[in-house]
C-alpha cells in the first residue's frame, strides 16, 4: 500500500495526451484486444510480421494515463525487434522506464494490460499460424500477469 | 418529535469516519452509492448475535434457537413495515440486489417468458438489471429491449409506449434511482403505464431504499429489489419483495434445507412462503445486523436523509460547475435526482483523477459503475462518481473540489 | 510445536459458552452440526473490517478499496490453502453449500445433464444435495437414483456399481459426512469408480471440511462444496471448489456486475474465474471473517480437531448405550464416523426429549435433520442428535446424560 | 421466552402414550392430511358427517406428544358436533383444555398443526361439495394459525 504521489510526473502525463503509435494497421499479422472488466478500460494492438520481426506495430483504446503510458512504452520496445525478444520482455522493463514500479495492485492491471494483449496476440500468431508447440509458455505467461 | 439532527451527532456512529488515509490525511468518504459505511450500532448488532445468541435457526427447540428464529423472524416484520408492505410472507431474504432479479429471472422469467416475448429495461441500468435478462432471453428466445434517455438522464417513455403497443412486452425491469446519473425514475407513470397494458414490473431499488422514503405496496410494482449494505447495513444481505400470487406460482430456485415441505425419494413439495425461496441456512447474523440499519434510519427518518442529501448535492452541484472543464452528468433538477454525482475533468481519464484525489483522502469511484451500456450511450469510457450519504458534510465537498483543483495542476490543465 | 491445547483454553475464546439459559442452567451447545459457536477472533475479525476498512471492493482505486479488496482476496488464497487446492481461480465464494450445489446443478446440470440421463446421490444425504437434483431431474428429463446404504448406515457400493453400468450416470453426488449418522464416506473408492466410468462426483463437504484434514486436489473430485458457518466462520459464507477446466466450460449462473468483461446491449462477455461466478457484491465483511476462523483453525490444528471429537464420541457413545431403551444410530467404528450422534429414547418423540433437556440448558437438535430420505429409510420420523466441536467436554456430555435421565423420569420409563 | 417445566405433565404423557380417536375412517366425507415441514410431524384427519353433524372423526400421524395430545383433545371436542359449531373451535380451547397457554413459540406449531388440518379440511368440503361462499374465512383462519 504505497502512496502514488508521484506517479503523475510529466512523461506520463505527456504520453496520456500523445501515446507513441497509436492507431490502426490494415491488414495486421498479429492482431489482438483485451479489456479490464474492473474498469472497462480496453486496448487493441496490431503488429506487421516480416522475417520473423515485428516491423511495425499500433494500438488503439480507452485507458487512463497508466494504461495509455504503459502501452507507448510497450509499442516503441517491441518495433522492429525480432520475435523472440519481443516473447522476452517483461512487465518491470515497462514499469522501470516509467518509475512505476511500487504501483498500488489495483492499479497496476492498467500498466499491464497492454503487455497481456501483446502476449496473447503472439501467443495466438505462433500457436495458431506456426503451429509453435512453446506458445503455450506465452499464454500461461499471459494469464499470470494479473 | 423532533427530526433535525446533526450531522456531527451522526458522524460520531461511524468509527470508520476517523480514519486516516494515504498521507495521514482525514477520510472523505465520498462512494456511498457502492456501499455505505456502518454505524456502530449495526456493528454491535452482528457482535452481540455471535456472543451471545448464535444458532442456526427455524428448525430447533432450545433457547437459543429461539432467541435467534426470533430475533431473525422479528427482522422480517420490519423490513415489510419500512417499505410498506402489508404481508410478512412476500419479503424474501437473499444475498442482495443482484441475487434477488437473478431469483425473478430464473424462477418467475423461465415459466413466464416465452419464445419472441419483449423484456424492457433501460440504458442507465446497473449490470444486475441487464445481464440476468440477456441470460434469460438468450435461453427463451426471447428479447430485451431498452427505454432510451435524453441527454440530461431523463427516461424516454414514448420508447415504453411504442413497445408496449406491440403487444409482446412481458415484463418490464427500470431502476427506482440511477446509481451513475442519480435520475429518480418516474416508475409511477412506467408502473400506471404497464398495469393499464397487463405487464408485470420490477423495480430495482438499490439506491432509493437507502435514500428515500419508498412504500412498495403504493408504488404498485410486482417485484422490489435492494440490498442491505448500501443503506448501513451488512454486506451479505438483500431484500426481494414480490407480490404473493406471484410468489405462489412461481416454481422455486435453489433447492434445499428450510424450503421444503416433504422431501420424499422422487418427490418433494415446498415449504409455505418465503421459505420456499429460502433455501439453506440464510445469513442470520447479518440479517439481524440489519435490523439495527433499518432502526437507525427511522430514526433520523427518511425525510431527514433526502432533504440533507439535496443540501449536499445542491452545494456541491454548484461548487462542481464553476471549476473549468468539468462536465457533469444528469439533470440539474434536484427534486428529480439523488445525491449521485458523475463528472468528467477535461482529458483526465477518471482513474487517474480518483488516484490523484485518493492521496487527499478522498474517496470517489472511477469506472463504469456497472453501467457499460450508459457508458456507450454517454459515448465515455467511465467517469467519475462523488455519492453522498447521512454522515457528509459540505466540509468534505469543499475537500474534494480543492483536490480537483490539485488534479489540474497535476495534469496541467 | 506443541500441539496439545487444552479445551479449557479454547473455550475461554468463545464468549457465548459463558451464556446461562433458561432456569439460569450453563449453556451445553451440543448442536454443532447446524452451526457451530465463533471465537471472538472471528467476531473482531467482522467488527474490525466494518470499523476500519469497510468499502466495495474489486472496482475502486481509493485506499479503503485497496485495503477491502486485498483483505478479501487474501481469503481465497488462504481458503485454497486449507483445502489443498492449487489454483486460487477455482475458489468461489457463495452463501453456503446449498448454494454452491445449486449452482453446478444450475450452471453445469443444465448444460450436461440430458433425457434419459442419472444422476446419482445417498440415502443419507442432506436436502440440499437432494431437492436441486430432484429439480435438475424434472427439468432435464433425467432421473435422480440413490445408494443405499446397511443398518449401520454405510453405503452399500454395489448399487453405484450396478448403476454406472448402466452407462446412462453423468454425476455422483455425496456427502463426506452424513450429518445425521456421521458416517464418513468412503469417498476414495467411490471416486476411483467414477472415473474409471467417466463420471462426474460432487462431495458435499459441509460435515468433512470443519472437522478432519480434508485435502481435495488429492480427493480427486470434480466439485466440492461446504459452509463457513459449520466451521467456526460468520453465517453468509461458503465455498465451491470446481476443476477450472468445468468452471472455464460452464456457463453462468447469476448475471450481474463484477461477474462480466464487457457488458453491450445485445451481448456480454464474462469475466474471468472465479468472478464469472460472484455476480454482485459479494458477503465481504463475512468473507473477512471467515478468514479468522482458518487461521483459528489451523492454529489449533485439524488433528487436534478430529481426535479431540473421536474422544467426545467415544466417551459419549459408552455413556449413552448404557442407558436402557436408548438406540443409537450409526457406526460404531470411530474411524468411520465424526462426532454426531443420532439417537431416540425408547417412545419419546425427539421434540418432547429437545424440549424436557432444554430446560437443562442442552442444546440438542431434534427432528429430521434436512434429511427425510433417511429419516424414511430409518423408518423414524424424527431423531435427536447430540455434536461435537472442539469447545466441547466430557463433563457436558455427563449433563446430557443426567438430563435424558430426568427425561425418562418425566416420561415414566 | 417461558420456560417449559410444566408441560409434560400425566395428561400430556398418557395421550402421547394413548392418543384418542386414533385410526382411520374409510370412505370419510373430510380427509386432510398436512405435515410441518419443520420437524416433519404429520397428521391426516378423516370425519364423517351426517344433517351437518360431525358423527365421527379419526386420526392418523406421527408426532410428538404436544401435537397427539392436541390432536387427541381437538377430535374429542369435535365428535359429535354440529359443523358450525366445529367451524368455531379456537386454539385456546385445546391450549387451555392442556395448560399449554404459554408454550414456546417454536412448539406452537406442534399443538396447532392439527387444528389447521381441521380448519383446512372443513374449508375443502364446505367450499368443493358445498360450494358455501363463506368456507374462505376458514381457509384464512386456517393459515393464520401459525
Ligand atoms: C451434509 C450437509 N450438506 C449441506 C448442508 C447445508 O449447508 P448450508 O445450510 O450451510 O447451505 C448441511 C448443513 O445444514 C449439511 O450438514
Ligand atoms: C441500481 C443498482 N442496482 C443493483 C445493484 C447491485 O447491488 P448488489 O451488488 O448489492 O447486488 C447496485 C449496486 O451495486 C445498484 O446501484
Amino acid at each position: 500500500m504505497s502512496g502514488n504521489a508521484d506517479i503523475y510526473h510529466e512523461m506520463i502525463v505527456e504520453y496520456s495526451r500523445h501515446p507513441s503509435n497509436y492507431g490502426k494497421i490494415e491488414n495486421p499479422d498479429i492482431s489482438y484486444h483485451d479489456s479490464n472488466p474492473l474498469c472497462g478500460d480496453s486496448i487493441d494492438i496490431f503488429m506487421k510480421v516480416q522475417d520473423n520481426k515485428v516491423t511495425d506495430i499500433k494500438f488503439q483504446g480507452r485507458g487512463c494515463a497508466i494504461c495509455m503510458s504503459c502501452t507507448s512504452v510497450l509499442t516503441e520496445l517491441v518495433k522492429g525487434k525480432a520475435i523472440d525478444d519481443v516473447k522476452k520482455i517483461q512487465k518491470d522493463e515497462i514499469l522501470g522506464e516509467l518509475g512505476l514500479q511500487n504501483l498500488q495492485a489495483v492499479r497496476i492491471k492498467c500498466a499491464l494490460l497492454s503487455l497481456k494483449v501483446l502476449k496473447y496476440g503472439l501467443y495466438t500468431y505462433l500457436a495458431g499460424k506456426l503451429k509453435d508447440a512453446n506458445a503455450d509458455a506465452l499464454k500461461a505467461e499471459a494469464s499470470a500477469l494479473y | 418529535m423532533q427530526t433535525t439532527f446533526s450531522v456531527e451527532h451522526i458522524r460520531k456512529d461511524f468509527p470508520i469516519l476517523q480514519r486516516r488515509v494515504r498521507n495521514d490525511r482525514p477520510l472523505v468518504y465520498l462512494d456511498n452509492a457502492a456501499t455505505t459505511q456502518k454505524p456502530v450500532q449495526v456493528i454491535n448488532a452482528i457482535s452481540d448475535f455471535y456472543t451471545n445468541h448464535n444458532s442456526n435457526i427455524h428448525r430447533a427447540v432450545y433457547a437459543l434457537a429461539e432467541e435467534a428464529t426470533e430475533a431473525f423472524e422479528e427482522v422480517r416484520d420490519k423490513v415489510a413495515r419500512f417499505i410498506g408492505i402489508k404481508d410478512r410472507q412476500e419479503i424474501v431474504f437473499v444475498r442482495g440486489t443482484t441475487e434477488a432479479i437473478n431469483l425473478v429471472a430464473y424462477a418467475w422469467g423461465r415459466q413466464n417468458i416465452a419464445s419472441g416475448d419483449i423484456i424492457m429495461t433501460t440504458e442507465y441500468e446497473h449490470h444486475s438489471n441487464i445481464v440476468p435478462w440477456q441470460l434469460l432471453a438468450k435461453e427463451r428466445g426471447a428479447r430485451l429491449e431498452y427505454i432510451g434517455m435524453d441527454d440530461q438522464g431523463t427516461l424516454i417513455l414514448d420508447h415504453l409506449d411504442r413497445y408496449l403497443q406491440t403487444g409482446r412486452v412481458k415484463l418490464v425491469t427500470v431502476s427506482h434511482m440511477s446509481n451513475v446519473l442519480g435520475t429518480i425514475t418516474d416508475v409511477d407513470t412506467i408502473i400506471k403505464k404497464c398495469k393499464n397494458a397487463g405487464v408485470r414490473v420490477l423495480i430495482d431499488g438499490a439506491q432509493s431504499v437507502p435514500h428515500m422514503k419508498v412504500n412498495v405496496q403504493e408504488l404498485g410494482c410486482d417485484f422490489f429489489a435492494f440490498s442491505a449494505h448500501k443503506m448501513l447495513g451488512p454486506t451479505g444481505v438483500g431484500v426481494l419483495w414480490a407480490k404473493k400470487e406471484l410468489l405462489e406460482a412461481m416454481a422455486p430456485f435453489h433447492g434445499g434445507g428450510d424450503m421444503i415441505r416433504e422431501v420424499h425419494k422422487y418427490e418433494t413439495t415446498w415449504n409455505d412462503l418465503p421459505y420456499k425461496f429460502e433455501a439453506g441456512t440464510p445469513n442470520i447474523a447479518d440479517v439481524i445486523g440489519f435490523s439495527a440499519a433499518i432502526d437507525y434510519l427511522e430514526k433520523i427518518g427518511m425525510d431527514f436523509v433526502r432533504k440533507h442529501e439535496i443540501e449536499l448535492t445542491k452545494y456541491a452541484l454548484e461548487k462542481l460547475s464553476s471549476i473549468k472543464g468539468l462536465k457533469i452528468y444528469g439533470t440539474p433538477d434536484l427534486s428529480r435526482r439523488g445525491g449521485v454525482i458523475s463528472f468528467n475533468f477535461a482529458d483526465i481519464h477518471p482513474h487517474d483523477l480518483a488516484t490523484i484525489i485518493d492521496e487527499d483522502g478522498v474517496a470517489i469511484r472511477s469506472g463504469h459503475h456497472c453501467a457499460q451500456v450508459l457508458m456507450e450511450r454517454l459515448d465515455v469510457a467511465a467517469t467519475s462518481r462523488a455519492s453522498f450519504y447521512i454522515y457528509n458534510t459540505k466540509d468534505e465537498i469543499d475537500v474534494l473540489v480543492s483536490s480537483l483543483n490539485r488534479a489540474a495542476r497535476v495534469f496541467k490543465l
